[in-house]
């Protein structure tokens, strides 16, 4: 394993310490438990938007704490979800009378350490939801797996949803645009390389040098499937493909019900994508891959967008949601409408994401 | 009778082997999920090792509660919740206690692992610790002679679930992204809840 | 060879194909020659501002071209100098009344291509400066050397002199002031991997798996030095010191002499950093490495440049100065006045950089 | 003598030549250098090549002139300059003329070889193209018999001098970077100029 660090126990820490020193003008970072507020409190009366999960995807999450995208970030050991207490104190560090809504990719961890901290904050008397993110097609039914993983679509939700919160819509004003956000979004990811967690100091999977993985996820595992390594060209319309001529997806999500007091199920429905249709596209390094690929990869993708009769009206290009060092990349659509086009062209400054201001 | 004593040995046990099979339970995850369950589950119990002795003092109900405390908020991933739910809940059957018997001890197993399915909404077959844990009460629960025997046919049972979930398709946590690739390997969190059950075993044998 | 490509001998026509899809609101992209210019023309009587090089360290420079950074860029085939007749082109396009300013990396490919375009240009009257770059302190003297390489100061560079560029200076101006840029800014690189291009299919050099290459240049050549791999800590240190413990630096740099009418040798001398000073501190990915180790690198860095009395007033850190996917990293700092922070603050809008708008 | 049409085949023969060698070149360079000039050689006269029917009409000196011109835009880096410059150089002592003989071969080489210092500012003995055009152009001036034995020694002289930067240090081009580290490699530059002045002996040899 060659990386810039010290030793694989102080990567986190220090690695936060660094984010601070570097970022100090927007953001605040609190060691033990770990979560990332910005600088300046919460305006009374607005919604504290929450994400978090395992570290090793960086920029996301911290680096999309300050103006415009979310107020704090909760950032577990690399690759494992946060623990209860980070959200909880998090919540507790930015809530201002508004309530909280938390952004949770779809796994079994972050669900369950998120749910955890929204009973410890709700029985301080706050109000929480949690949305559940799961965009990645590569994930087929949802009736014998987890459901689908959470990838791409959170770094959009998280602008999207984050310039609404700055407007002032309330926690279920905020909630009903972010489930509409994560049922007009989905992804698909592929891996030319696995990564190395510092703890394991050894790759995640082999992999021959004419190989690749398709449908992984941002955690360093195996894809779905494995493939003879293709052009960019095949490799873009397999994801693109993959992505537009996905049927309806119906699953049940977890979330709070304030009426009954308790956790449910809530059934959701995506509709696919049809022509005509407006897309926000996100053109993503899983992160050792260089722009300049991504750019090939964006190439073919919106030929392929504007032959099924979609226009890309927005993107988004580079490593924003990625599994340490691996090589490869992921594409998300999202449909865009008014409301999302609004809040995605809105000012935001943040670490890793700038825009207006 | 289990004592406190025991159960204190028997966490320092558990700091102990996940301590040495971190990297083969992280090698387990590897193959079917994302390569940290031995991290997480040492990460846990060295905490838990750590507070043992300010510990004792406690009874079993305080001392159950404190693990399940610690192993919250340090474990994370999937294994971090269930199994931090598993102690809140065996802890709520033990408050007030010093020693559990048989009984007392069925009600423990049953509580925790009740607290697992509520948080995880698996079932058995399903790839997961439930796998171990659930034929694991089971035995204990059928075995009538003494709690000692009762707890090491709780142990074989469980490494015999865990053995059993190489052939299964995962329906829940990570590995069942991996569909039919997650068969022929055995489950981590099975194989994690598997030791600890026998280090149970193993610690209640010993003076108290 | 792993790649997101198709044919390599169609990687880099693709590749700015696909750069002017994403970005179509900022820029376009002219093929057959190579070069990319801003979408609004240059305001009348404002200095074109003009770079390139070769390609393979994206977003540099392409990336770098819109409001208040660069009018045009050249990008040449990976890893090799643009030809005269991109900068004449891209110059002709660009011109408005106000003269040229040519940013070039002190290769001597990228050099000799500049003064051959600049020569071009001045034959149809328009007025032509050609800025050398040189602040890799990994080279140590001049006399033997090429002089040193052309590296991280660049993109400081490209935006400090683009903001000012906006504000109106001439061309004389304009190029004082990236002189002094250039004398304030220093660099120095390291590699953990190579590199592969495309047309090569492998890597440029080969590499252990406890060794790393101290004192590289951005185009995966190997570097000064071999050494076995050493902590995030240690690396730094070599690193920063390098940087602020570089003596004075004495060299002659190409320029054109309008009251000669000819290219002459232009003497220039660094002073080395002193305690007191402030610097913009850049922390720079080779491409494969993901921003959490640059974090890594800020926080040793700064603790280094904290001790010996000097302050990072301001910084910029991720993948803007690549070399492919390598992994890697480098550190510029650029002693910082209030000219330089003026410009460095003012807002600009380009593909890769963005603040203020 | 030499004619528009030995020039010619001349031409033709870099082109493949330098596809031939394309690898060869870039290894060198990798090296040393940056990787790329054999592909930037080839570039350059894979079009030079394809350029060569449509200029079989004109004189030598427009001939030239247009291989320059095409070398300058598809080259790059640092030999496309000197080589284009070269090209440059050369044309002028040859426009107007549809043949050289010795002197005026001389001057021609002469010529381009003053355009490679001037635009490179390089010396010899600094493991450069130079290293090989120098001491062939003092070989090709002094033979005194024919034409076609000063192109044979020129072409023996590069190829020599082309051996002999192996044991240099670089103090020009990118190869200067690794000081002590360059030497024991063979300049990429050195090889592509020997390579081209063997083909110019050998295109000699042909008819006319
Ligand atoms: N819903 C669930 N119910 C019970 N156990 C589960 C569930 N999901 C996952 N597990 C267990 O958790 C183990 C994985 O734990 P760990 O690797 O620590 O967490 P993560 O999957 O978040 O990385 C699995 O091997 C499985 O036994
Ligand atoms: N200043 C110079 N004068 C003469 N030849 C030079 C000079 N600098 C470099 N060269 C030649 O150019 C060759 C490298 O060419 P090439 O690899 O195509 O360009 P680059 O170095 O820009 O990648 C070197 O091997 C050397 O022979
Ligand atoms: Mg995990
Ligand atoms: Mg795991
Ligand atoms: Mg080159
Ligand atoms: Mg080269």
């Amino acid at each position: 394993m060659k990386k810039l660090i010290n030793n694989p126990d102080d990567v986190l820490r220090e690695q936060l310490e660094g984010m601070q020193l570097a970022h100090h003008d927007l953001i605040h970072i609190h060691l033990d438990p770990a979560f990332i507020t910005r600088k300046e409190a919460t305006p009374k009366g607005k919604v504290a938007l929450i994400s978090g999960g395992g570290s090793g995807h960086e920029p996301m999450h911290g680096g999309f704490v300050g103006y415009g995208m979310l107020d704090a970030a909760c950032p577990g050991e690399i690759f494992t979800s946060p623990t209860p207490d980070q959200m909880y104190e998090a919540g507790k560090a930015v809530e201002a009378g508004a309530g909280i809504l938390n952004l949770v990719k779809n796994y079994t961890g972050d669900v369950m350490n998120f749910e955890m901290a929204a009973d410890m904050l709700m029985a301080d008397g706050i109000k929480v939801q949690n949305l559940i993110i799961d965009d990645d097609v590569a994930v087929k039914d949802s009736l014998y797996t987890a459901g689908r993983r959470g990838v791409g679509t959170t770094v959009l939700m998280e602008k999207i949803v984050g310039a609404a919160a700055e407007d002032g819509y309330t926690l279920e004003q905020l909630s009903t645009l972010a489930r509409k956000v994560n049922r007009y979004g989905r992804s698909m990811g592929m891996a030319l390389t696995s990564c190395i967690t510092p703890a394991n100091g050894s790759p995640s999977f082999e992999i021959g040098d004419d190989e690749m993985e398709i449908g992984i996820g941002i955690h360093g595992e195996p894809g779905i499937q494995r493939e003879k390594m293709k052009t960019v060209d095949e490799i873009t319309e397999m994801m693109t493909l993959g992505i537009l001529e996905d049927p309806a997806y119906h699953r049940q999500l977890r979330a709070w019900s304030p009426e009954k007091g308790e956790w449910i199920d809530v059934a959701e429905t995506d509709e696919p994508f049809g022509s005509g249709d407006q897309v926000i596209a996100f053109v993503n390094s899983m992160g050792g891959t260089p722009v300049s690929e991504l750019y090939g990869v964006y190439r073919k993708m919106n030929e392929i967008i504007e032959k099924k009769g979609l226009t890309v009206v927005r993107n988004l290009i580079g490593p924003y949601i990625t599994s340490l060092e691996m090589q490869g990349c992921s594409i998300t659509l999202l449909k865009a409408d008014e409301e999302i086009l609004k809040y995605w062209d809105a000012p935001a400054h943040t670490p890793a994401l700038r825009k207006g201001m | 009778m289990i004592t406190k004593s025991h159960l204190i040995e028997w966490l320092r046990a558990c700091d102990a082997i996940y301590t040495e099979n971190k990297t083969y339970l992280t090698q387990l995850d590897t193959a079917i999920g994302d390569a940290d369950h031995g991290n997480n589950m040492h990460r846990g119990f060295r905490k838990v090792g750590e507070q043992l002795d300010s510990l004792a003092d406690k009874d079993i109900g305080a001392l159950l509660k404190a693990v399940a405390m610690t192993l919250i908020s340090t474990v994370g991933g999937a294994s971090g919740p269930l199994y931090g739910t598993f102690f809140l809940q065996a802890a709520g059957k033990a408050s007030g206690l010093n020693e559990l018997n048989a009984a007392q001890m069925a009600d423990v197993l049953e509580a925790g692992i009740g607290g697992i399915k509520m948080r995880g909404k698996a079932s058995a077959g399903d790839k997961t610790m439930l796998d171990a844990f659930i034929p694991a009460l089971e035995a204990f629960r059928t075995t009538p002679d003494d709690l000692q025997t009762a707890l090491n046919n709780a142990a074989d049972a469980a490494e015999k679930g865990a053995e059993d979930t190489i052939p299964l398709i995962a329906r829940k946590g990570r590995a069942s992204y991996l569909g039919e690739r997650s068969r022929g390997h055995k489950d981590p969190g099975a194989t994690s809840a598997a030791m600890m059950l026998r280090e149970l075993a193993k610690a209640a044998e010993g003076d108290a």
